[in-house]
């Protein structure tokens, strides 16, 4: 099948210029390519620091490439122009990690959710509301909270209001960036079974961007493993988890905490 | 070191030459000039004037007078007063020192008086003494500095504690030197007064909200957690921490007790550069205006230059950035 | 008091405070530039209900004011003659908000003249040249801030939006200008300006210095709020939403420095009417006889005004309440970021 | 043996402006042996930051601590003076802050800010303080100790500062130290590294040690005992094996159950729905009735709307709080 994203050989050099005016480069991204099929899932795994985010950003259209090249359904979008881009973003939609600053705080939920339907301009009030209340819903967010400051609202239902409004424009591709990390285990199941869901009924493609590699093995079909702006590992999750060629996914592997499983007691106590 | 140092001077430099680009660029598109007074007069001649004019380089374009400048300020006369007859740099050196002697003493006790004043208060805030301070300062603050002049100048005048202006007594120059420094003294007391209310209140709340800042800080509570005593947990904590806002604030005080000063001195008759610039202005003395500037931008400049060295001082972070340029 | 409430309050007194001057001319008995050449440096007159005979009187009244015997500049109550005030009358002409022709007064009497706050040396009710004073005053300072804000706000929006050589340069030039005195530089660009000009002129250039100096610092703070704004995550969601750069600096980045705007209004309006009072003060600012509260205060210069006639000294103290007002609304406006950053630590330090 | 601390029934709330008082700790109570390693649990919101700081009297100006007793070798440590406070403070007890980058002094080099520490409670001379501090480092960095010393904050990696940050805790010997999520702001491969020097320090050191952390799979091999809070309670208490291995409490168990199994996922687990808890956490400000638990519970009974539920007993010494176990 045709990937719906292809990326090849993408690089991003910065120029971290301080006031001594010597430019030094940092290259956060490094001839990274890859491939994702729609309905997909790809995990990109790597520590803090390894470009990850850099990835995303630059998928996601939010800053352009250095070098290299990646095409969304075929387009290549690291040719494009501002003006074409503007009308691809929306189907490439970004999770931020940090949930908080990613909502304007002042902003109420509804106002936040419906945002993205105001800017395409193609729906009236009526329907737009409509639409992101059943998302909201869809996403466990009652929608008697829809008038309240998104101030108010706990790190997981803010990261599931960042969900909502992501799909009021019926992306192609998710990008969740470390969309989960800052969230307790049972929020973070919670959210991962949303997830789960939204594929499964949708077909969307996720790129799953974090450090943990056990969420990365259960929602993932693949995992891609960055280290220092490289890929350096790619393959099916089940396989990367088990039999890792790289030391860099041993060292990852080895730093994951594990809890002592012994076989679940089926029935209730 | 060095190199740090080194950079800072050059930025203060290149201000001060931008600022005097901007001064003469400023006073000379001035419609009318010193000789305009003049030609109303019958009885000097245009031709007079028109040499005049031509002496003093006022017919050439502005480029080559702003050279010609340049020129006298290497040599030491920064311009020539046409109402003086006489280069600007003397007549300004005398005026500058009485103005830096003013402003430098202000600085002095205004910080002598904040810097406590203010930590004291943010260490009780909300408490009933860190109210008071913040009412009266509110108090000070909403009384416009020109109120709080003449108030200090009636004050002079009614009971006669204070010679009400001018920097010395008619005798000064027949008194002893103790006594002529307690006569300067006096006559100081009043304007230094009038300049530190002024400016009191603006550090006092600077003070305040960047120890207060400080003192609710996770460090400082971290700190407390390891059992530091309050007394080291306020001085040797607390305040390095707030040292850099602190610092910051002190290059802007003097940049705002310059500005007191110049309204000042012309109301308790200070013979600084306040009143001078001011008669300067009113005559079209031109060179003196730009003069002046400089001269103040010159104070302000070095004040931000020992401000920057004092960060140096009291910041690791600018030091090893520095450093690992 | 909750914060908004602070808010509300403090816009009500200042609204209050500028109404009063606004309606000068209704509130202010005389013509502010009329003279009274027989009565130069009279008190003020008090406010009696109560006469000397003891009888109450239902309508406020003042003594008139007669020569001590003996002297020629100390003045006494006359107790023979009372001066009784009578409210909305028709008076000399005036324009409300300097359009509408206008005669009504609040108070008044017809014939003879009541001066409750004095008379300068030209015999003028010092009230009515106060309020009058008032509005060159306090319109300058509101002119100027606004001015100031609105050349501060496009030069540090556009230096912060684009960034890259404009930002460079933009703050190159915002350095040059925070590294003057700032009254240094008043003086430096008013010297350049025309010595006597008419009063109108001379108040239109008194904001364009005041604009022309005060710039940089609100382009200074405008352009750290833009740059950090620019970065936050939520623009940069509604740039992935396919928003333009119009819509993020309508929808986003405005309202983010509409509070620091709000505050350095507040701060700089009480600073520009002392920047006004100062040139005028100075006879840099606008000229008699036109009345501002710098020039009213003008002649106290002379010693012998300062030392003799103390309600000469009034202007300087006018201001006060409206600088109370400005401080308190700067505070009010102030404290809601202080809550959210003190919040914001305890839960840092302790989460 | 006698307990090192010993906490009984701990009772804190908060204030604020919109709500009077919001219960954050009810009825905390456990105790801790000498080198024993506690492992506190809990998720945002169930007071497990608050139980740290309530222990050495650091709650913020709004919070109040409303009854209950932290006895601390045999003192009451909510009654002692603040200058019996202080000394122990640091001294006997130390604290391990979350984020290694705010806890910090930004500008004093850290060596000399965990000197301070040692200055603070000994009143030794220069020469042994610098000895001592050079020793802690020593202890901690396996190499450039010395050039870290004489480091200052932000020329160290987030791994640097939090050995830092351990450092000042263990300077002067403590009989307990608590440490409040202290690999939070760490990424996975410095975590370890970091829970690796806990497990050392317990091995040489010896000292009785309250880990807090939100993350149950980071407690195997460090803790003894587990101490799982939910809403302000205790909900289970008891050893790190058990505890951690056949949970008792529905919440425990749903909790755990609620992580993807890793390296033991499977082709067929895989993007399989998890198994989680319904709702949220956070509390409800109104006091209840019943179990705190209740509302989310997948076995609830009648009984648990009514009343609290006791602590049930089940072996040497693991505690739950549930009907469900009462006889």
């Amino acid at each position: 099948m045709e990937p719906i994203l292809k990326v090849e050989n993408l690089t991003k050099r910065y120029a971290k210029r301080n006031s001594a005016r010597t430019p030094q480069e940092f290259l956060a991204l490094d001839s990274v390519s890859f491939a994702v099929s729609a309905g997909a899932t790809l995990a990109i795994v790597g520590e803090s620091g390894s470009g990850k985010s850099t990835l995303a950003s630059c998928i996601a259209c939010l800053e352009p490439p250095t070098a290299g090249n990646f095409w969304f359904e075929g387009r290549n979008l690291a040719q494009s122009a501002e003006s074409e881009l503007r009308k691809i973003r929306p189907q490439i939609q970004l999770i931020f990690p940090d949930s908080a600053s990613a909502l304007s705080p002042r902003w109420s939920i509804l106002d936040i959710a419906v945002e993205p339907l105001v800017l395409q301009g193609k729906l009236g009030r009526k329907e737009r509301n409509a639409r992101t209340f059943f998302l909201l819903e869809r996403v466990g967010l009652a929608a008697d909270m829809a008038e309240r400051p998104a101030a108010e609202l706990s790190g997981g239902q803010r990261q599931r209001l960042a969900i909502a409004r992501a799909l009021t424009l019926d992306p192609k591709i998710l990008i969740l960036d470390e969309a989960l990390s800052a969230l307790d285990c049972s929020v973070q199941a919670q959210i991962a079974n949303v997830l789960l869901e939204l594929q499964a009924s949708r077909g969307m493609t996720f790129l799953f961007i974090t450090h943990d590699l056990t969420m990365a093995a259960h929602l993932a079909d693949e995992i891609a493993v960055m280290s220092r702006g490289r890929i350096v590992e790619q393959g099916p999750s089940t396989k990367i988890v088990r039999n890792p060629d790289h030391d860099a996914t041993r060292q990852l592997l080895a730093a994951v905490p594990r809890l002592p499983r012994s076989p679940w007691p089926a029935a209730q106590p | 070191m060095m190199r740090y140092l080194l950079r800072r001077l050059a930025h203060a430099f290149f201000l001060i030459i931008g600022v005097s680009v901007l001064t003469f660029l400023f006073t000379t598109l001035a419609p009318g000039n010193y000789f305009d007074e003049m030609r109303l007069n019958p009885q000097i001649a245009p031709e007079t004037l028109a040499a005049l004019r031509a002496q003093y380089q006022l017919d050439q374009p502005l480029a080559i007078r702003y050279a010609s400048w340049v020129n006298s300020v290497l040599h030491g006369e920064i311009g020539f007063s046409f109402a003086y007859n006489s280069p600007v740099a003397p007549l300004l050196l005398v005026r500058a020192k009485n103005t830096l002697l003013l402003t430098l003493t202000a600085t002095v006790v205004a910080w002598a008086i904040a810097l406590p004043l203010g930590v004291w208060s943010a260490e009780r805030l909300g408490r009933l003494p860190d109210r008071v301070i913040s009412w009266s300062t509110a108090v000070l603050l909403v009384i416009p500095d020109l109120a709080l002049a003449l108030g200090l100048l009636v004050l002079a005048l009614r009971t006669g504690w204070f010679p009400a202006g001018g920097m010395a007594s008619v005798d000064f120059k027949s008194l002893s030197s103790l006594n002529r420094i307690r006569d300067l003294a006096r006559h100081m007391t009043l304007p230094v007064v009038a300049l530190v209310l002024s400016t009191l209140p603006i550090l006092v709340r600077h003070v305040r909200a960047a120890v207060a800042d400080v003192l609710h800080a996770p460090f400082l509570l971290a700190a407390e957690g390891h059992g530091i005593p309050p007394r080291t947990l306020l001085y040797r904590y607390a305040l390095p921490a707030a040292a850099n806002p602190l610092v910051s604030l002190f290059g802007f005080s003097i940049g705002a007790l310059l500005s007191g000063s110049l309204l000042i001195e012309v109301v308790m008759s200070w013979p600084g550069l306040g009143p001078f610039l001011l008669e300067a202005i009113l005559a079209r003395d031109i060179y003196v205006v730009i003069g002046g500037v400089l001269f103040s931008t010159i104070f302000l400049a070095a004040g931000n230059f020992l401000a920057d060295v004092l960060l140096y001082w009291v910041d690791p972070r600018i030091r090893t950035e520095s450093a690992s340029r | 008091m909750t914060r908004r409430r602070k808010i509300v309050f403090w816009l009500f007194v200042l609204g209050g405070l500028h109404g009063i001057v606004l309606c000068a001319g209704f509130f202010a008995p005389y013509d502010p530039v009329e003279q009274d050449r027989i009565n130069p440096y009279l008190p003020p007159m008090h406010l009696h209900i109560v006469d000397a005979e003891k009888h109450l009187h239902l309508r406020p009244f003042v003594y008139a004011s007669r020569l001590r015997p003996g002297t020629f500049d100390q003045y006494v109550e006359d107790i023979r003659q009372t001066r009784p005030l009578k409210f909305f009358v028709a008076g000399a002409p005036y324009r409300l908000f300097g359009f509408l022709p206008a005669r009504l007064h609040l108070f008044g009497d017809g014939k003879e003249r009541i001066y409750l706050l004095g008379t300068d040396a030209f015999g003028r009710d010092q009230l009515s040249r106060l309020l009058f004073g008032g509005q060159i005053s306090l319109f300058s300072g509101l002119l100027g801030a606004g001015f100031t804000l609105s050349i501060g706000w496009c030069i540090g929006a556009a230096a912060g939006y684009y960034g890259g050589w404009r930002d460079d340069m933009l703050m190159r030039l915002v350095e040059l200008f925070l590294a003057l005195p700032w009254l240094y530089l008043l003086f430096a660009v008013r010297a350049f300006l025309p010595l006597t000009v008419n009063p109108l002129k001379a108040f239109f250039l008194i904001i364009a210095v005041i604009a022309a100096v005060g710039w940089a610092r609100p382009a200074r703070l405008v352009r750290g709020i833009v740059l950090s704004a620019k970065e936050r995550d939520f623009v940069r969601a509604a740039r992935g939403f396919g928003a333009s750069s119009f819509y993020i600096l309508r929808r986003h980045i405005l309202p983010e420095t509409s509070s620091v705007l709000l505050t350095q209004a507040a701060i700089l309006i009480p600073q520009y009417v002392l920047a006004e009072m100062t040139l005028s003060f100075l006879g840099l600012g606008v000229p008699e006889p036109v009345p501002s509260w710098g020039n009213l205060l003008s002649n106290l210069q002379q010693y012998s005004v300062l030392v003799s006639y103390w309600w000469m000294y009034l202007p300087a103290l006018v201001m006060a309440p409206f600088f109370l007002g400005y401080l308190g609304l700067a505070s009010a406006l102030q404290e809601s970021s202080d809550a959210y950053k003190i919040e914001k630590r305890s839960l840092g330090s302790l989460a | 043996m006698a307990s090192v601390l010993e906490i009984q029934n701990l009772q804190v709330s908060y204030f604020s402006r919109e709500v009077r008082s919001r219960p954050v700790l009810s009825g905390v109570s456990f105790d801790l042996m000498p080198g024993e390693i506690l492992g506190v649990l809990g998720e945002s919101g169930s007071g497990k930051s608050t139980l740290a700081a309530s222990v050495l009297r650091l709650l913020p100006p709004n919070g109040q601590v409303g009854g209950g007793a932290v006895l601390f070798e045999g003192k009451n440590l909510l009654q002692v003076s603040s200058e019996e406070l202080r000394q122990i403070r640091g001294n006997r007890i130390a604290l391990i802050f979350q984020e290694p980058s705010l806890a910090l002094h930004p500008t004093i080099r850290v060596g000399e800010q965990v000197r301070r520490v040692l200055a603070a409670h000994q009143s030794s001379g220069k020469n042994d303080l610098d000895h001592r501090t050079r020793e802690v480092f020593n202890r901690l960095f396996a190499q450039e100790a010395d050039r870290i010393l004489r480091s200052y904050p932000h020329q160290l990696s987030g791994g640097q500062r939090q050995r830092v940050l351990i450092a000042q805790a263990i300077a002067c010997n403590p009989a307990l130290v608590i440490a409040d999520e202290p690999t939070a702001a760490l990424d996975p491969v410095t975590q370890m590294e970091i829970l690796r020097v806990f497990r050392d320090l317990r091995e040489h050191l010896g000292l009785a040690m309250i880990f807090i952390t939100h993350n149950p799979a980071l407690l195997a091999g460090i803790a003894d005992r587990i101490l799982i809070l939910y809403a302000g309670q205790v909900v289970e208490w008891g050893p790190a094996e058990t505890a951690l291995r056949s949970p008792k409490h529905p919440y425990t168990k749903a909790l755990f159950e609620s992580i993807p199994a890793g390296t033991g996922e499977t082709e067929k687990s895989r993007k399989t729905s998890l198994p989680v808890i319904p709702g949220n956490s956070s509390p409800s400000s109104l006091p209840r009735k019943g179990c705190s638990f209740e509302p989310r519970c997948p076995v609830r009974m009648d009984v648990c709307r009514e009343f609290e539920p006791p602590l049930v007993k089940l072996g040497q010494s693991h505690i739950v709080s549930c009907f469900k176990y009462k006889e």
